[in-house]
């Protein structure tokens, strides 16, 4: 359910949905590539993103309700990435991670690489780096956060 | 009569170690077949290779085994370097051997970390990255990536060692083998880990040699066959270390073997840490400038040692600035292919476990 | 040789319960030690000299020589035009890895344009420019809610926060 | 009995042996039996016609070998009787190089799509043609050229 969809207009109790979902994103194991690496660096102990509410990553799309897609999106995994994408519940976020997911990074000579997973699935927050550095993800992560919060447009 | 059920793990799932799919018949609880689906990663990073000039395909090289990158930028390099005949000073060469080593250990520890996941330890996991972020923060203040670092170039290393790179690395080394010694314990120790490993994916030698399987894999099936030992590249022949072998041919025996092979690359790292000699990081032929722009011909194959096994590469160059073929002899390609019959007759649990020990990347399986 | 091959001791199997109680122990020691974790928006922890991320450009450095245009592995950078007003260039001395530049002339008035959704930060244009005009800095908070990470020459210059898409 | 072409080495001191394509297997077999195994097949595209490269390797007197043939018509004999490693060398082969090798028993892509026109490792492959993937419901690729039947 997106902002404004709930029919009465209760502006507190959205406030308090926006606050709710932003500060308890569960994300989605979609390691694809490299970037899975720094994406379980920044689960691990050293930059913990249980801090930001994001407790454990889930393996199942029915119980989280962000995505990070992290790492090549190829042709052939396409698909399979929208099918995860709809089995997720409303609301659901995705984050592009990785320049590979952003314009298809290095591979944007290559025959077999999706040249951005926003032609696949619709994404919210776009993080550059090859890969991003773990800080850099819990920054994007807090750009989502600010975003379902209706506090940044950039 | 059989009753078979038909079971389908992956592409996304945290056991496969990335986006691959088993196709599992069962039979009951007892595995009788297993049939892989690769190619959800295939990058068609051999075709870019053709198109760029030699030096830039260095990128793809880093992001094929993606948790090993120095090792396979060295497999390229090597392979490279002899192509055009370039000499590379030997102060680059112990410095790549030096991160080539480090490398080997971040490796293993995403490996022995993912293999204790799929066993539901979520504690090892922790205490390995920890560790693993303590090396990438030594790639950083070397190179300046934290895992595709992009630092070995054609003819040398981008950028030099400073003293308080090898401060740190004898700092880390210093703080991690009583580390390595407690993660370690925290697997062997534990009962369940012990049930779940001891005896199951066994692989016989003759098996493993008929796959072509290389790595800890054909090692810890009794073969003592290490590209370090067997053609020793960079100065392998120059330090002492052992190559362990297991001749449990099973799971436990590979664990262990891995653990072993970890001391011993620290071993040769606290050995060649000494021995870097002053001098050039970098062939002046190649220097800077238009050092991109070399031409190669003739054919090579090379390999290395990385963390799953024999990394080949084959290059063909025609007398231009672009190679003509770049082929890649991936090791974990070979290893999966052995995980049917290692899978056939164990119970599906099993199967989760078999592939954590076989430990694959699937980047380089796909390309 | 000095590589020698040796076989493995399989240690003994862990006596039940024991064994757990044993791998509590080594797991509860690290109870006492410092936490780790880097408090992130707060405090950002060591980023060492050398990391590189976002890709800045120095302009009264940069000549159009178009060297980072053709080393980048996959033509990130592109060369465009800017009508950038230099002062003094005859006085502006410059201090490369190559020694001191003076009298830095871009007569074409040509400047890189990066694609930072396409850049690997693989650190080539800046290992190959000849004047240090182009550089890589620790700068790394620029996740953006949009896909436009075309940098011109201008933006190229300014701080992240400055950068509006 | 085979017939050595001609011997030469690679830029790695490799030893590389040039046979006719016929002799593949009466060579092969021949080395297997002195304790060579199979370690990686490349297809190399000359444009006029197609290179195969054999590694073979020897794990006791740490031996490597490069065996080379020919073909001008895609068609090499299959070596999975010999090892098991060539069944997965030469799937990659054929779906990237279009390499037939006759006697494989399952011949098919491995790391893209069965319906994938053209074989990409080839010089001729146009990049420039564009085939996007879908998955029907029940887990079926379909590749086509157009943009919208796509994913």
């Amino acid at each position: 359910m997106k902002n404004g969809d709930l029919g009465i207009k209760t502006t507190t109790i959205e406030k308090a949905l926006e606050w709710g979902s932003a500060n308890s994103l569960w994300p989605l194991t979609m390691g694809l590539a490299c970037c899975a690496i720094e994406m379980m660096a920044t689960q691990a102990a050293d930059l913990d993103i249980a801090r930001f509410g994001s407790e454990i990553f889930r393996n199942s799309p029915r119980q989280s309700d962000l995505m990070i897609v992290a790492g090549t999106t190829t042709k052939r995994m396409a698909p399979r990435v929208k099918r995860v994408y709809e089995e997720m519940p409303y609301p659901k976020y995705v984050i592009a991670m990785g320049v590979c997911v952003i314009q298809g990074g290095p591979y944007v000579d290559g025959y077999s690489v999706v040249m951005g997973v926003d032609k696949v699935v619709p994404v919210d927050v776009y993080i550059p780096g090859c890969p991003p550095s773990p800080q850099a993800l819990t920054y994007g992560i807090m750009t989502l956060q600010k975003k379902i919060k209706h506090e940044t447009d950039r | 009569m059989a009753h078979y059920t038909e079971l389908n793990i992956g592409p996304i799932h945290p056991a496969v170690h990335g986006i691959l799919k088993f196709k599992v018949k069962l039979q009951e609880e007892i595995i009788e077949d297993v049939e892989i689906t690769l190619g959800f990663l295939h990058r068609n990073a051999e075709k870019i290779c053709e198109l760029n000039y030699y030096a830039d395909n260095m990128v793809y090289f880093d992001r094929m085994d993606y948790i090993d990158a120095m090792n396979m930028e060295l497999g390229y390099l090597t392979a490279v370097e002899k192509l055009m005949d370039m000499e590379v000073p030997e102060r680059a060469q112990w410095i790549r051997m030096i991160m080539a080593e480090l490398n080997r250990l971040a490796a293993r520890l995403v490996g022995l970390g993912a293999f204790g996941l799929d066993m539901g330890m979520l504690t090892p996991f922790f205490h390995c990255f920890i560790e693993r972020e303590k090396i990438q923060k030594i790639f950083v203040e070397a190179s300046g990536g934290r895992q595709e670092v992009n630092y070995m170039s054609i003819g040398g290393v981008y950028q030099d060692f400073n003293d308080q790179i090898i401060n740190d690395i004898r700092e880390f080394l210093k703080e991690f083998k009583p580390y390595l010694e407690d993660i370690y314990g925290m697997f062997m120790h534990s009962e369940i880990f012990w049930q779940r490993n001891d005896g199951i994916g066994i692989l016989e030698p003759d098996v493993a040699l008929d796959y072509g399987v290389t790595g800890p894999l054909l090692r810890g099936s009794g073969i003592a066959y290490d590209v370090r030992k067997d053609a020793p590249y960079l100065f392998y022949d120059k330090v002492n270390f052992n190559i362990p072998i297991s001749h449990k041919k099973d799971n436990m025996g590979r664990f262990i073997l891995k653990v072993e092979e970890m001391r011993q690359s620290i071993r040769i790292i606290e050995q060649s840490i000494d021995k870097i000699p002053d001098g050039p990081y970098f062939n002046n032929k190649a220097k800077k400038s238009m050092m991109l722009r070399l031409k190669g011909d003739g054919e090579v194959f090379s390999r290395v040692e990385s963390e799953n096994g024999e990394f080949g590469v084959y290059v063909r160059g025609n007398g231009t600035f672009k190679p003509w073929r770049v082929h890649v002899r991936s090791p974990a390609f070979k290893n999966i292919s052995v995980v049917p019959v290692m899978a056939k007759g164990m119970m599906i649990a099993d199967l989760i476990v078999i592939i954590g020990s076989v430990d694959t990347v699937i980047g380089e399986i796909d390309r | 040789m000095v590589a020698t091959v040796k076989e493995i001791e399989i240690p003994k199997k862990p006596v039940p319960i024991l064994g757990s109680l044993r791998t509590m122990g080594i797991v509860g020691k690290y109870m006492f030690k410092k936490p780790i974790t880097t408090q992130y928006p707060e405090e950002k922890g060591e980023i060492p000299e050398r990391f590189r991320y976002r890709i800045f450009l120095a302009p009264e450095a940069c000549i159009g020589c178009t060297l980072c245009e053709q080393i980048c592995p996959n033509h990130s950078i592109k060369m465009e035009k800017w009508d950038f007003k230099r002062e003094d260039t005859e006085k502006l001395t410059i201090e490369t890895a190559h020694g001191e530049r003076t009298n830095l002339q871009n007569k074409r008035h040509i400047y890189p344009d990066v694609n930072f959704g396409t850049c690997t930060v693989c650190r080539q244009c800046e290992e190959i420019c000849p004047t240090d005009a182009i550089y890589l800095t620790h700068e790394f908070e620029n996740s953006r809610t949009r896909n436009s990470f075309t940098y011109s020459p201008e933006e190229l210059t300014k701080q992240e926060q400055d950068v509006i898409k | 009995m085979y017939k050595i072409i001609s011997e030469s080495e690679d830029k790695n001191k490799i030893k590389i042996i040039n046979i006719d394509k016929n002799d593949l297997i009466e060579f092969m077999e021949d080395y297997k039996s002195k304790g060579y195994y199979l370690s990686s097949i490349t297809g190399v595209d000359m444009q006029d016609h197609l290179e195969v490269i054999y590694h073979i390797h020897n794990y006791d007197t740490h031996e490597y070998i490069e065996v080379k043939i020919l073909t001008t018509d895609d068609k090499v004999p299959s070596l999975t009787k010999l090892w098991k490693a060539a069944k997965g060398d030469e799937r990659e082969q054929y779906d990237l190089m279009g390499i037939i090798f006759e006697g494989h028993e399952n011949l098919r892509r491995i790391v893209l799509p069965d319906e994938w026109v053209g074989h990409p490792l080839r010089k001729s492959y146009d990049l420039k043609k564009v085939q996007y993937i879908n998955m029907d419901s029940e887990g079926k690729e379909h590749v086509s050229y157009n943009e919208n039947e796509g994913w």
